[in-house]
């Protein structure tokens, strides 16, 4: 995404010009239309990003349980809203600092609130407005959260999770970006995260391992030892939902090029939809091979794995590198779903199979395809970010764990969240068998 | 009086019930059911974990009928809902003391109908 | 022949089966119901109009047992659906005239195992 | 005791819960059915393709009642689920030997109610 | 949207360039490339717009029972098909009448159907083409008509519904809507009404609330005068229209710009956003307050809010005005079903609270958060076109329902509209219990 | 879509301004903006085609029964990505062979996978890149698999509809695309299929019926000779799919410019909307007169219909024409679905009426309305498509069911084939009654 140095080598290139705007007064179409272009691409990106968070929506109520269908719907329905709030108020200072680093380049902090910098838009990078950046990495910003939602689902505590949200998406997100996209150490070591496989889908797996945790299992979850199916009640959302995650995603890969550069951006989208077809594939063939029927839920992990997996390197490997992120990352995701049920971790949606293994693969595959960049430092940001986020969500989660307890009761469980902590089911007038 | 219950396949459903309409049995109320017995159940996939499922989709036919229409009932569900398969299902006929026909209060064997 | 039918809890389906195999009882037909009853409803809101419901969702049991084995039945469903809170629900044991097995035309008390 | 079993249209089920309850029968069980009867169906009309559909929403009531509380049922029953249109319903009664409540294992005509 | 004065200045501006291109053949990339900008943006503004009424559909579908579901679907299916055409036939030219002013400029007729004017597309306005034009502010006419569906649903006749859409949006949106941005009386006063809170909320408000004084409340709602919960039968479906409203309200606001136009559409994107997402906050939190439970589609409708308070203003407000708009938006929503209920107004899906209470708040808002704008101006508009839409509502529905009826019989509405009116439900096979 | 000589005639035109710019340093930002929009509006374009198979899976699935939904979700998944992994291997270049024709112009192709041209992105052709090429033609293969897909819903085996798909995408569709688009016979004889009237949806229809004529009906679907109503269990999933179809056909019509030339594609948006809208009107009273009752689902099929009808000559006709052909393919679809149950030809989403029939009658209307091309021509296209595409999908079905069977056993077809291919409903713990 954002590198800050980009930022500065655009502005020097970009003075010059402005200077000779300043002499003579016949406006440059030219000029005006490629901003206009680039910035419009971004601004579609973001809303893109956004309809991703509707997608989140869908898949993880999907694969949840029908009476706790109205939970996580209201559970994501405002972490949008929230993410993007606490990122206007600080969230947005923290990650993209510019000059302001306070410690290191480890932590930085530009100014409470949002300040479009006075003068004509286009100086603020030549490429997009500042309202336009902002667009785009608040979108971003609550991703990370979202991540987290469907791995804690149908036990955590819906104030819990809103308090978690805020505080991550206010902090922690955008301290750990700040090292990378924001110009920080990460950025000088050159480690290449392109579009968030470690920034943002690790960022939020880890937290989500730190939540499952200290939650524990679903009642019903694991009987004498052996993990039991609590199936999700709608694979048409599910469905629908991983669509419009893939949907979204050529948005968030896509316009982390952040112009509309046509040779860069295309190639990113051919990347990010070659990686998730041989990913939907491959998550296919290892469903059947290792589960004896292709499992529809499973494989639309796979999707979701393969975009995750090509998200660090969309814009520095080849097709055919693609394809074999993409394919390696389905088989990943699909044994790393059954390996987390024999580990106890009771994961509803497969967050941790999907967002943290593959995210952290997608960034080491970046060091192994790419010629520019080293596996090494590629381990070495995987390991700092992945410490990091795990560590301070554990602290947050057992925080609000001893303060006010993180998870409902057991007979809430039993009911559905939906009856106990909104008083309405997802459909009533339903009949289902509420014994499941 | 008796309360004819019976237990079917789903897929039998319209079967029966053209065999009771030949029988000049047209009243008939139906409730969706799960069944559980000798027929084998399937396995249940999800994620990577399996669970036999034993309770298995039936229909539940429940039909009043006064006495000398026992039979007729019961040959007609038999003849409807038989595929020589375990799993074809059970039928259970009850003593019913009374039978009141909202609409009319009528009571009795003429209400039946 | 009885057929015994229960009320119970959504919940306590599993342990009842469980305890209704654990006595060799492998036959049952199950259907989602509401009950009200003693038990305490919730309060329903929507839009901020809001409702007593009292209507709460339970599972129906049917088991059709020869006699000697009704005791057993109601022990087994007493031990897998009793929590000692209200709503825990009840069991009613009916006569029952006659059972036959579709699939045979077996009747009587071997069409019920 | 008897069990009571009505089916009745699915909108007359709060008035026949009101009619009830203004007999002091408060414990009922509810389920979900489709009936058959002399009520006119509906044609069913999708892409083109029709059928006539005689298997109509109903609710199924059962209510377990001591003795002396039959007449009290039924006429409560009637009360809330009579409109004088074809399809009001039908009450079944049915003897019942014993009823149990789970919750404390009481048996006969205290565990009723 | 679209002043009639800009249209003015823009000509003259364009004129001189014009002139140039003519005497010299080469082309002038940099124009072309602006102007297909500007027009890719509106254009793809308008397929954003069109996706809304996909939300439309789902939100009032799943706020509506499972019995009435399908006749809600067919009608918001029907209705951007109805809107478009009738608009084509004759509102375009009532809208934008440009010179053709018949009565003061209260009413103007540019003639029948669509006539692209000769000449270069770019001469058009220099920013969009005239189809460009139409389709964008076809995609608007239609929405308010929408308005009125869910405000009316589970009780009107689908045949009078489709009558008052076609009355409705080819004669009465387009007059008001001509006032402010045709030219009128309206903007010649200097009222601003940035993307419709007024011209297409309001009207499609006021349209709702004729409606339901018309109709009476649904059989069921009203029980010894206390309103009863007639829940929705799917808050999937609900939250998916949210979700889709929501991203299809970054082309409604931000192609109102009618250019890509970086510096205004941006902020107009965050503006929105912020709204969206404070009103979210304060809806779920007066929510909390006044009914003691978080209601997801109380808070639905909060975010919704947000996003008519903000349509306003959203390019001459402040962020922090932004933010104050959607918090206002968000409460003022909550109170306003919470009100209507009380009054026996019986609006299935909350349009009065969320399209008429915060269109108006909005267009005020311009008053108080814009030192550009008038707040008495603002009332004057907002009185204006409230009566006028009104009145010819009432109008349009008392002939209706003179001439043929418009309410269902009783048992159709015991029964469903869906079995009755289209002889097919909408989950055939599905058990519910359908007394509810 | 794209024409062989238009690339060769751009290609020149651009030669000279490049010589150019080798000579002088100063970028020219009007062309690489030009270039850049351009490029944008086509990947945009191809992202609204990609969202289309979600449109598709949500109304197949939608208009099946609730017992075979997880494998037609699974189907529709792995349709797109099998469609984009094949073409990329090879489909793309057997299409666009270029000059590496290797019998007559009626088979060429320009070797194995993908390879970007070396030189700037701009050189290949002028308007966007190689890599927005194939992205966009990837995402047009897999529709014409698709609309297979629904009609065989319901009774094929899972593996060998992913068979059929893989062959046919990777052979058939472009083998046949490439006599028009990529140069071959037909374009040589002016066939004029805009965006795929023909390629594309009569291409998928004719295979549809090759499928259907061997599968046979479902059970159930007659007695005695009579059509029966097997219900669709998801009206809404139906409707959300058709206006997800509508949305990306705004991206299939439009981007099918192959630029973002605002002059006709925004009349492409235009025509496609109006037809559209004016097909949802004379369906919906098609389905009134013949069949009684306004039918939801056959008024959706009418909404597609007048979309299939209009994207043969969406940039050559009026807006008149545009809603004539509209209303004539709402008329047709109607009148198709009912004469093709009577023919015992069970199609369970109306496909052959929709992509077949209006296929070939949109690709007709062109020769009709439009003065530049003949009727002749039209018919020679449609007829030399149709036996082809009719006769290869025929082999292939005809070969897979002598190997494989492609009919799944009779008790899988009763009990859906959820349970049996998959092992998991999609609804669990939903009631519904599974003999319907
Ligand atoms: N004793 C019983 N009590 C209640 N239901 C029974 C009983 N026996 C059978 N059923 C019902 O009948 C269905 C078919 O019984 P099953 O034993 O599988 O086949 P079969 O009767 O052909 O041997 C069961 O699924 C269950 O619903
Ligand atoms: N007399 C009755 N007739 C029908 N159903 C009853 C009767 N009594 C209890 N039930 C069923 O049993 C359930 C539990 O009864 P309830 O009175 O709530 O608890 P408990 O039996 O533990 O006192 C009720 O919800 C209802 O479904
Ligand atoms: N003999 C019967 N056995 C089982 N159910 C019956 C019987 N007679 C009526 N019913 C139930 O009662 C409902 C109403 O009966 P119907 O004949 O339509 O009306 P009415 O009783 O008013 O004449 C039926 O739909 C069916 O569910």
């Amino acid at each position: 995404m954002k590198f800050f140095f980009t930022f500065f080598v655009m502005f020097c290139f970009l003075a010059a010009p402005a200077a000779e705007i300043a002499a003579t007064p016949a406006p440059d179409f030219g000029r005006e239309a490629l901003f206009s272009v680039n910035n419009l691409w971004v601004m579609i990106g973001a809303m893109l990003v956004f309809i991703m968070h509707l997608g989140f929506a869908c898949v993880e109520s999907g694969l949840a349980r029908a009476k706790n269908c109205t939970n996580i719907l209201f559970k994501n329905t405002m972490t949008p809203a929230i993410g993007f709030l606490s990122y206007a108020i600080c969230g947005f200072a923290i990650m993209y600092p510019n000059s302001h680093w306070l410690i290191g380049h480890l932590f930085g902090f530009a100014g409470w609130g949002l300040h479009n910098p006075p003068g004509p838009a286009i100086a603020y990078n030549g490429m997009y407005t500042y309202w336009t950046d902002f667009f785009f990495q608040g979108m971003f910003a609550a991703t990370a959260a979202t991540i987290v939602s469907g791995a804690v689902a149908e036990r955590i505590k819906l104030s819990s999770y809103l308090c978690f949200t805020a505080i991550y998406v206010t902090v922690v997100y955008p301290l750990v970006g700040s090292w990378g996209w924001g110009g920080g150490w990460l950025n000088t070591l050159h480690f290449h995260d392109f579009a968030g496989s470690t920034f943002v889908h690790s960022v939020g797996g880890f937290a989500a391992l730190a939540g499952i945790l200290l939650l524990g299992p679903r009642i019903g979850k694991y009987v004498d030892g052996k993990a039991m199916p609590l199936m999700g009640h709608n694979m048409s959302q599910a469905t629908i939902g991983v669509f419009l995650l893939w949907f979204g995603w050529f948005g968030f890969n896509g316009a982390s090029a952040l112009s509309a550069n046509p040779a860069i951006v295309s190639l990113v989208l051919v990347n990010t939809m070659l990686a998730a077809s041989a990913a939907l594939v491959s998550a296919m063939c290892a469903g059947k091979l290792l589960l004896g029927k292709p499992d529809l839920s499973m494989t639309l992990n796979g999707c979701l794995a393969g975009l995750v997996g090509i998200t660090a390197g969309a814009d520095c490997v080849s097709v055919l590198s693609a394809i074999i992120i993409g394919l390696v990352s389905g088989v990943l995701v699909t044994c790393g779903v059954l390996l987390f049920d024999k580990l106890f971790i009771d994961d509803p949606v497969g967050a941790l199979s999907v967002h943290l293994l593959c995210g952290v693969w997608g960034t080491l595959a970046v060091g192994i395809f790419s010629p520019e960049y080293k596996l090494l430092t590629q381990l070495i940001g995987v390991a700092a970010v992945g410490s990091v986020s795990f560590g301070a969500a554990y602290g947050i989660f057992f925080a609000l764990k001893k303060l006010f307890g993180i998870r409902v009761s057991e007979t809430t469980e039993l009911k559905g969240l939906d009856l106990v902590e909104h008083g309405a089911e997802a459909y009533p007038g339903f009949q289902f068998f509420s014994n499941m | 009086m008796k309360l004819v219950i019976a237990y079917i396949q789903p897929e039998r459903l319209n079967p029966v019930k053209q065999a009771l309409f030949a029988r000049e049995i047209y009243k008939i109320s139906v409730t969706n059911a799960l069944g559980c017995g000798r027929q084998q159940g399937y396995v249940k996939a999800y994620r990577g974990a399996i669970q036999e499922v034993n309770l298995l989709k039936k229909v539940r036919l429940a039909i009043a009928v006064n006495d000398e229409f026992v039979e007729q009932t019961i040959e007609g569900i038999i003849e409807g809902a038989r595929t020589n398969h375990i799993g074809d299902g059970k039928i259970f006929v009850l003593p019913m003391d009374e039978c009141i026909r909202i609409r009319t209060g009528e009571r009795g064997n003429e209400a039946i109908g």
